[in-house]
């Protein structure tokens, strides 16, 4: 198999941007809760800094091999997502490596780094680790129930699996966006998509104030740091994910912006307003409306 | 109230008894009667709740005075049985039976006084003080300062002033 | 006074068990729970250049470790209010010691927190700075003669920042992170390596008025 | 040629000569007795050689010199030969057998049994109805002797009550034949022949006929012979049940020609009835030799039905009834013999035949030959009794026999089961003088004989059954050597094998791929075995019996084979899952779901034969119009194979209680049993109706819910194994579901999940089996931290539930997607989401597995640990790279896969170009995901270990715990109700209603068994009472309520 320089070339040169954006996106974020919250709050470019440091960090600590594993497992995963995802419609080098799998291989690929970290927290043996996966998969089943029938609903419609195919579909105005063709399976997958980001009130994962942050308690320095770059990357991923499923796709990295930071402002919007639930109100919430909306997505079609 | 007191008196060996308020008496009895008291009191007389079990230390008389306060729901009112104990053998008969939470007390006042209660649970524990290897330090024979002196590095340059001429000083230099 | 009964800890005290085809093994829990390693120094980077940009990072990227030791914890929560807001700082709360880089002792500290202090700092990673608040971790305050509350903090700990005050105000501690920087900044907030360089003076202090001292020397 | 009535008569000398000895001289005559029995039996033997070498013919033997009708005559033909020759030989072993008790008896007991003997040859041969009569009542008057030879209260009273009803019954036949003279002038049967068509004629034939069968004990009116079996002498017993019951159903045989067309079916009901009832009441008995009773009783009342039905059954008869008939005769004597030997009627006792191996196997024998399990002849007669059934549109009584077949497995394995894990205190010695195990071991020799001359006359495939069969015999008989080198034979037997096979079925890429799994599962599941010490006595043989079972259902030669494989499966497994140290119940229960499941298959394949004709049901190519009950009863059989959810309660309990190095085998490997059949009847039989519904719309949401329920279930396992097991259940809910869906692309997920579920899950029970090994326990909250000891262990599971979660890159993501694809192409997408949402959930369990057992904190008694044995490992890394070529290269597998699937399967197949897979909805090239994942890792974890390189290694204790320290590694490791919340939010779904289900059904058959086992009172009277009854109800029937 030769391969594809240039296309390689831009691929890394996507994943530069996306972390970059990742990054900033989150600066912002965090910028804007503060502003409802009538602070000022931090500098846009913190997370470049606390990263910088992260990294920096002098001397570390290790649990074992899969203490080491968990971190490039998480962010293995968040990278694959990328990879295989195509970012602008239209564009060959931009569509990064999309021809080798299509939206089943990225949801699943979600998994990869979820069970790898879970894998490595656990390796550190501390008990709030464990706690923590405990919920975060038992919540995940059932985000995942609502996101998939939004898929298939999508995937139905546009007889293909494939992202670009879904995109192209949806190209030729508002109108023709899944979540206009089929508002039932968007606003599942929009629900589905709050559990997937693990804000309020889906972060009892992390749950701050009560398992002091859950799986990531005892990942420090570089370890962190590969924490939080994949966090850059996955967000901004999956944001784009929902944006080629649901909302038409981009043909220029401006639109692909736009679209993903609303799309991405979207959990933190309603994690600001709710408080968080308890796993097992959250669990039944899931099999409750985004269920029902997505069963009914998948019948409109 | 009253009629608490005098039932008191008429079964036991009452030695003092002190209005302190309407509500509030403290009844001082021998050592060996000061647990049936206060069993007395917590079944025949509705004193179901323990408010505490304390002690003050008096040094000149060679006693400590261990006070078991406890509560009546109904009448809101509380009684404390006073008993003394000897400094040098201190020991007491354990409440622990009574009411499980004795024995938190009892530990403690074994740590801070030195005060025995042979049976109750994990009195030899340390409560408070992980590893205290001196003499219990609530007894005022113990020398808090000289202690602390010889212990934790005080910081040269510390003045101690009292505070009523010091501040007469500092606010009122010419009075 | 009769000789005090020495209670011994029976979670840290050498026992056997069974293993699963009988044989017997004797666990010895501070031998083979934690490690027993002893820091190390780590010496800054050698480009200078280097070493200045981590510590303009580390300036502006300070984690503090949520841990509140004594009476002024309490002045720590309006930092986060909007009134104070120390996130515009670049200053963020961290609830593990793994992540944090400040810890901040906030006010006195009695001898059985003190050992959770240490345990606690012990487990930050190098670079870790130490913030002390208010006069009693300066020279005992209104508990110098008190029979268990130290007096002096960087007899146990490399303290980077002393801010006064009983209680210091919010703005006292914003002032005290600024100060803080400043030294990072400087490269002169090199408290870890301190710590690893006189761990014995460190310890010996220690474990003077820790008496049950029932944990390794150094905490992972 | 000795005249037959030599018989009769060197039995009459003896007893003659008996007379004359004295008390003294016991031993002589003791003596005296077994030459004359053995007399007898050469003259019968040699007149049973003589008839079947065709050189002696058939003859009648005509006493007094007259030709009937006017004198008596004995005939001695091929069947008189047989059964006379079994009374004699019979007669023989038994006075071998009660050598110790007859040397110190009476000289009277003595003559007792050879009277009964005389009588029984006589009512065998006799032609005359008066002689029949009165050789009945001698016999009678002997058994009654017999019966008090042990003279306690119990036989006195039974011997008694048995006096009472065989007068009753010699009233009622005496009655009959004063009739039939009164018609026809004479007592001979050949005579008799148009009597039913006299007027008046029919009622004679009827007494004559209710009486023998009342002599034949039919349920209900057979109290007074429960009560011989329970309180006679065992030895007693046996010849009640292997001599007494044959000789009178010949009699039955015997009248038949006089008996009305019509009344056939009716008295065959009847029996039927006997061998149903009698079975469902023994199912509740705890005394051996009453249950043996109700057995006995069953066997005699399919025999029955048998006989009456001969004309019926045509050319089968003698195939048929000569299984039963040697079968019992064989297996029941020497189970009373044992009985005889173990000395006690308590189950727990009997655990004491343990101590002596041959006597143990033969119980075995005897008791898997009674059930009606391959190889022996019963189950070969009853194979052929229930084709010809389905032949005659018999259902109803298939469905006797296969209820009576299952009660029958109940109890008898129940018993088998409680043997064999009966405590060892309990066990008082055994008395097994030589005189009294010669029978028995003869009998159990004769028995495996029999078989052999069954399985040859069936005319087996050579390669694919014969040479198995020879293989699993060779493994027992070399039983004695240690355990390493059987298990180094029997791995050469099956690589010598496999390599045998291969150019058989080369091109067949069916039978190869499931052959691949059985036989490379089979060899690689028994690698383990090497850790075994000793001699390991009894896994052999049994592992050798499944795998080759297994292989005997790949060659699609007929039917039967395929049954017999199955069958032989069953009971391989069921050994192997026996010999665990709690397995007693769940062994018990996988034989009897095991057995229904069975039962099912074979009325499946009764009706088959009735729809289809005689044809392999694999080979049906297509439709098989209405055949929608057949294609159910075929699914419910191999989804009860398979654990669907509602028939999967045996799983757990059987998995995980088998020895954890067995567990690999009787799950993982043998679970794709019911797979291959499921994918053999879907894809021969096409889209089947059952009631205008569609079967594989419900087999699909069968599916659906079993992929739930059985990850569900094992999210809550704390047992490591049970929780594997649940696993499989999910897995298998997976591959129903795939199949189902009926398309190209379905069953190649099916075909393709199959292979990869039996290597991972093979991976992961042998991972757990090692652990297992080193730790002792299967709680998982017990372990923790051991990836410092086993890292190799760990590395297997890690890649097992990657591959089982269907991550990418490994193998498991190309089964989802090709999954997701179906799915859509199907419209499926409720059940399709519904199998997703299990597959998700399977992740709590997987997390479990993995943190709870190689993560977290290691456990003091845990700090010496090695790692799992070499020999436990190398499968295991086979597997795993086995799955990493899968994971790179699918199309390795796929593709051939693909060809297996007929054409005229609907659907669209799956593409391939160069590595790219790919369908009309998607695409996917694992060859380049997995290369940019693997550039990605190592890219990443390089970034890291050059990051952290200087980092300093801690211990476990060593992790920030709100300033405190841990205190002990149980109180710190999370483990234990991990998922609590998951269960308060959805815990509701996991109510066991298939247990209480099947718990019901168990307490409720139990409790009527018991309401029905007070029919019989003990009281002599009532029992005479029934016996008129029966004959009423039977005239009644016969005659339809008008007087004949």
């Amino acid at each position: 198999m030769s391969i594809d320089w240039i296309k390689l070339l831009f691929t890394l040169l996507g994943l530069f941007i996306v972390l970059n954006y990742g990054l900033l996106q989150y600066g912002m974020i965090r910028r804007i809760t503060a502003r409802i919250g009538k602070r000022i709050g931090m500098p846009v470019y913190q997370p470049y800094i606390d990263l910088i440091k992260n990294y920096s960090m002098r001397s570390q600590i290790t649990h074992g091999v899969m203490f080491y594993l968990g971190p490039v497992f998480r962010l293995a995963g968040g990278v694959g997502i990328f990879m295989f995802m195509p970012l602008i419609y239209g564009s060959y080098y931009w569509s990064n490596y999309s021809f080798s799998g299509d939206v089943i291989l990225i949801m699943y690929f979600m998994f990869f780094g979820m069970l790898g970290m879970a894998l490595g927290a656990s390796e550190g043996g501390h008990p709030y680790s464990f706690i923590g996966i405990s919920r975060g998969l038992s919540q995940f089943t059932t985000v995942e129930v609502p996101f998939t029938l939004a898929v298939i609903a999508v995937a139905v419609q546009h007889h293909s699996f494939s992202l670009t195919e879904i995109v192209a579909g949806q190209q030729g105005g508002i109108m023709h966006w899944n979540i206009m063709t089929n508002p039932f399976a968007g606003i599942a997958a929009m629900l589905a998509f709050l559990g997937m980001m693990m804000a309020s009130p889906f972060n009892v994962v992390q749950a701050p104030q009560e398992i002091p942050i859950g799986p990531p308690t005892e990942y420090h320095g570089t370890y962190l740091g590969l924490l939080q770059t994949n966090r850059a990357i996955l967000y901004v991923s999956e944001s784009i994910l929902m944006v080629n499923l649901f909302f038409g796709g981009a043909t220029n990295w401006i639109e692909l912006i736009v679209k993903s930071f609303l799309v991405f402002f979207w959990p933190v919007f309603v994690g600001l307003v709710f408080p968080r639930f308890r796993i097992d109100q959250s669990i039944p919430w899931f099999l409750k409306l985004p269920l029902i909306l997505g069963i009914i997505g998948i019948f409109m079609v | 109230m009253e009629k608490i007191i005098q039932h008191l008196q008429g079964t036991f060996d009452v030695k003092v008894v002190k209005k302190q308020r309407d509500d509030l008496y403290f009844v001082t009895v021998g050592k060996e009667q000061a647990i049936p008291a206060v069993t007395y009191l917590r079944d025949a007389e509705g004193f179901t709740h323990l408010v505490m079990i304390t002690v003050a230390d008096w040094m000149e008389k060679g006693v400590f005075e261990l006070n078991y306060i406890v509560h009546n729901y109904e009448l809101h009112a509380d009684i404390s049985i006073c008993t003394n104990i000897n400094r040098e053998e201190a020991t007491m008969h354990s409440a622990h039976h009574l009411w499980e939470q004795a024995w938190t007390y009892q530990r403690e006042l074994k740590e801070m006084y030195g005060i025995d209660f042979p049976g109750s649970p994990r009195v030899d524990e340390s409560f408070n003080l992980e590893g205290w290897d001196n003499i219990p330090p609530m007894r005022r024979e113990f020398d808090t300062l000289k202690y602390a002196n010889e212990t934790y590095f005080p910081r040269p340059g510390r003045e101690t002033h009292d505070p009523a001429a010091y501040m007469k000083q500092k606010l009122y230099p010419d009075e | 006074m009769e000789d005090k009964k020495i209670f011994t800890d029976p979670d840290l005290t050498k026992r056997t068990v069974i293993g699963p085809n009988g044989e017997d093994i004797t666990v010895d829990p501070i031998q083979d729970y934690f490690c027993d390693a002893l820091p190390k120094k780590h010496e800054p980077k050698r480009a200078k250049i280097f070493e200045s940009f981590f510590n303009w990072a580390r300036a502006e990227s300070i984690w503090v470790l949520g841990f509140g030791t004594g009476c002024g914890s309490i002045e720590l929560y309006p930092l986060l209010t909007p009134r104070f807001d120390a996130y515009r700082f670049g200053v963020q709360m961290r609830p593990t010691p793994r992540q944090a880089n400040l810890m901040i002792i906030s006010g006195y500290l009695s001898v059985k927190t003190l050992k959770r202090a240490i345990r606690s700092y012990e487990q930050m990673q190098n670079p870790k700075f130490v913030m002390a608040l208010g006069s009693c971790t300066i020279n005992g305050g209104m508990y110098f003669d008190s029979y268990n509350t130290i007096n002096r903090l960087d007899k146990y700990m490399p303290v980077d920042v002393y801010v006064a005050g009983c209680m210091p105000r919010p703005e006292a501690i914003l002032a005290g992170f600024e100060a803080l920087k400043k030294r990072i900044k400087a490269g002169k907030a090199e408290g870890a390596n301190l710590y690893a360089e006189n761990f014995e003076t460190y310890k010996k202090n220690q474990k003077k008025i820790i008496r049950d001292w029932n944990m390794p020397d150094y905490n992972w | 040629m000795v005249s037959p009535v030599h018989i009769v008569s060197i039995g009459l000398i003896t007893a003659f000569l008996l007379g004359l000895g004295k008390k003294s001289q016991q031993s002589i005559l003791v003596l005296v007795l077994l030459i004359a029995t053995a007399a007898m039996t050469m003259i019968s033997g040699s007149w049973l050689i003589g008839i079947m070498t065709g050189s002696v013919q058939p003859t009648d033997v005509f006493t007094a010199g007259f030709k009937p009708p006017f004198a008596i005559n004995l005939r001695m033909t091929m069947d008189e030969a047989v059964l006379t020759t079994m009374v004699n030989l019979f007669g023989f072993l038994t006075v071998i057998y009660l050598f110790d008790v007859l040397k110190n008896a009476g000289k009277h007991l003595l003559s007792i049994i050879v009277v009964f003997l005389i009588g029984l040859n006589v009512i065998v041969m006799t032609r005359d109805l008066f002689n029949l009569f009165v050789f009945l009542e001698i016999t009678s008057i002997a058994t009654a002797g017999l019966m008090i030879m042990i003279q306690d209260s119990k036989s006195i009273s039974a011997g008694f009550k048995f006096l009472i009803a065989s007068s009753v019954i010699s009233g009622i036949l005496l009655i009959g034949i004063i009739f039939a003279y009164s018609y026809i002038g004479n007592l001979n049967i050949d005579f008799m022949s148009n009597l039913s068509l006299i007027k008046g004629g029919s009622v004679a034939v009827f007494l004559v006929l209710s009486a023998i069968i009342l002599e034949s004990k039919q349920f209900p009116a057979n109290g007074w012979a429960l009560d011989m079996y329970e309180s006679a002498h065992p030895a007693i017993g046996s010849a009640l049940s292997a001599v007494s019951a044959p000789a009178v159903l010949f009699v039955i045989y015997k009248l038949m020609p006089i008996v009305p067309e019509s009344w056939h079916s009716l008295i065959g009901l009847f029996g039927l009835i006997t061998f149903t009832f009698s079975n469902f009441l023994a199912t509740r008995q705890g005394n051996i030799r009453r249950m043996l009773g109700y057995s006995s009783i069953a066997q005699g009342g399919l025999m029955l039905t048998v006989v009456s039905m001969s004309t019926f059954f045509g050319n089968s008869f003698w195939f048929i009834i000569l299984g039963f008939l040697l079968t019992n005769f064989f297996a029941k004597a020497g189970l009373f013999w044992l009985n005889g030997m173990v000395n006690s009627d308590d189950q727990n006792k009997w655990g004491v035949l343990r101590k002596r191996p041959v006597l143990f196997f033969l119980f075995g024998a005897f008791v898997v030959a009674i059930a009606g399990l391959p190889p022996f002849p019963t189950f070969f007669a009853k194979w052929e009794m229930i084709m010809q059934l389905a032949n005659g549109n018999g259902w109803g009584w298939i469905v006797l026999i296969l209820l009576g077949s299952i009660f029958e497995i109940s109890f008898l394995f129940k018993w088998f089961g409680r043997v064999f894990h009966a405590e060892e205190e309990k066990i008082n010695d055994i008395r097994t003088p030589w005189f009294k195990q010669v029978p028995v071991l003869l009998f159990g020799a004769a028995l495996l004989a029999t078989s052999y001359y069954f399985v040859e006359y069936l005319n087996f495939d050579v390669l694919f059954v014969m040479l198995p069969l020879l293989i699993v015999t060779v493994f027992f008989a070399i039983d004695f050597l240690p355990a390493f080198v059987k298990n180094l034979l029997l791995i050469a037997s099956l690589t010598i094998y496999g390599y045998l096979i291969y150019p058989e079925i080369d091109g067949n890429v069916m039978q190869l791929v499931f052959m691949g799994v059985f036989l490379v599962g089979g060899i690689l599941t028994l690698i383990p075995g090497f850790t075994q010490k000793g001699t390991r006595a009894g896994f052999y043989p049994f592992a050798a019996m499944t795998i080759f079972g297994l292989i005997m259902l790949v060659n699609p030669a007929d039917n039967l084979t395929f049954f017999m494989g199955w069958e032989q499966m069953a009971l391989g497994s069921y050994i192997l899952i026996l010999r665990g140290k709690k397995a007693e119940r769940p062994a018990q229960q996988y034989m009897l779901f095991s057995a229904g499941g069975a039962y099912l298959m074979l009325a499946a394949f009764g009706l088959l034969l009735h729809f289809a004709g005689d044809t392999f049901f694999g080979h049906l190519n297509g439709m098989l119009p209405g055949g929608g009950v057949v294609f159910v009863l075929f699914a419910l059989a191999f989804m009860l194979k398979a654990a669907a959810i509602g028939l999967h309660i045996w799983l757990p309990g059987a998995y995980s209680e088998a020895e954890d190095d067995a567990t690999p085998l009787v799950s993982g490997v043998l679970i794709n049993s019911g797979v291959l059949g499921l994918f053999w009847i879907a894809t021969a039989f096409g889209p089947q109706q059952l009631f205008g519904y569609d079967i594989y719309q419900i087999m699909g949401w069968v599916g659906a819910i079993t992929a739930i329920g059985g990850n569900m279930l094992a999210i809550y396992e704390e047992d490591m194994k049970r929780l594997i097991a649940y696993s499989s259940v999910g897995a298998m809910g997976y591959i129903i579901f795939a199949l189902s869906m009926n398309s190209k692309l379905g069953l190649l997920i099916a075909l393709y999940y199959m292979v990869l579920h039996f290597i991972y899950k093979t991976m992961l029970f042998m991972s757990a089996a090692g652990v297992i090994y080193r730790t002792k326990t299967r709680n998982m909250y017990e372990m923790g931290g051991l990836i410092k000891s086993m890292p190799w262990s760990f590395i297997v599971v890690l890649i097992g539930i990657i591959t089982l979660a269907g991550m990418p890159p490994l193998a498991g993501f190309a089964g989802k997607w090709m999954f997701y694809n179906a799915v859509v192409m199907k419209g499926w997408y409720l059940q399709g989401t519904m199998v997703f949402f299990s597959g998700i959930v399977a992740f709590l369990y997987l997390y479990k597995l993995i943190a709870s057992v190689f993560l977290g904190q290691l456990k003091d008694n845990h700090r010496k640990l090695k790692e799992a044995p070499f020999v436990y490992l190398l499968p295991q890394f086979i597997f795993v790279i086995a799955i990493m070529v899968l994971s790179v290269f699918p199309q390795v597998l796929l593709e051939p896969l693909a060809t297996i699937i007929p054409d005229r399967i609907p659907g669209e197949a799956l593409h391939w170009d160069g590595k790219l897979a790919m369908t009309s909805f998607g695409y996917w090239n694992a060859f380049s995901v997995m290369s940019v994942v693997i550039v990605m890792f190592a890219v990443i974890f390089g970034w890291l270990v050059y990051h952290s390189r200087k980092a300093q290694k801690v211990k476990q204790f060593n992790i920030v715990f709100a300033a405190e320290r841990p205190f002990r590694p149980e109180t710190t490791h999370v483990s234990y109700n991990m998922f609590a919340g998951y269960k308060k939010a959805l815990g509701w779904l996991m109510t066991p209603l298939a247990t209480r289900f099947w718990t019901g059904v168990s307490d409720w058959s139990m409790a009527i068994a018991d309401k029905m086992r007070s029919w019989y009172t003990g009281n002599g009277q009532t029992y005479a009472m029934h016996l008129l009854l029966y004959a009423f109800v039977l005239y009644l029937l016969i005659s339809g309520g008008k007087i004949l």
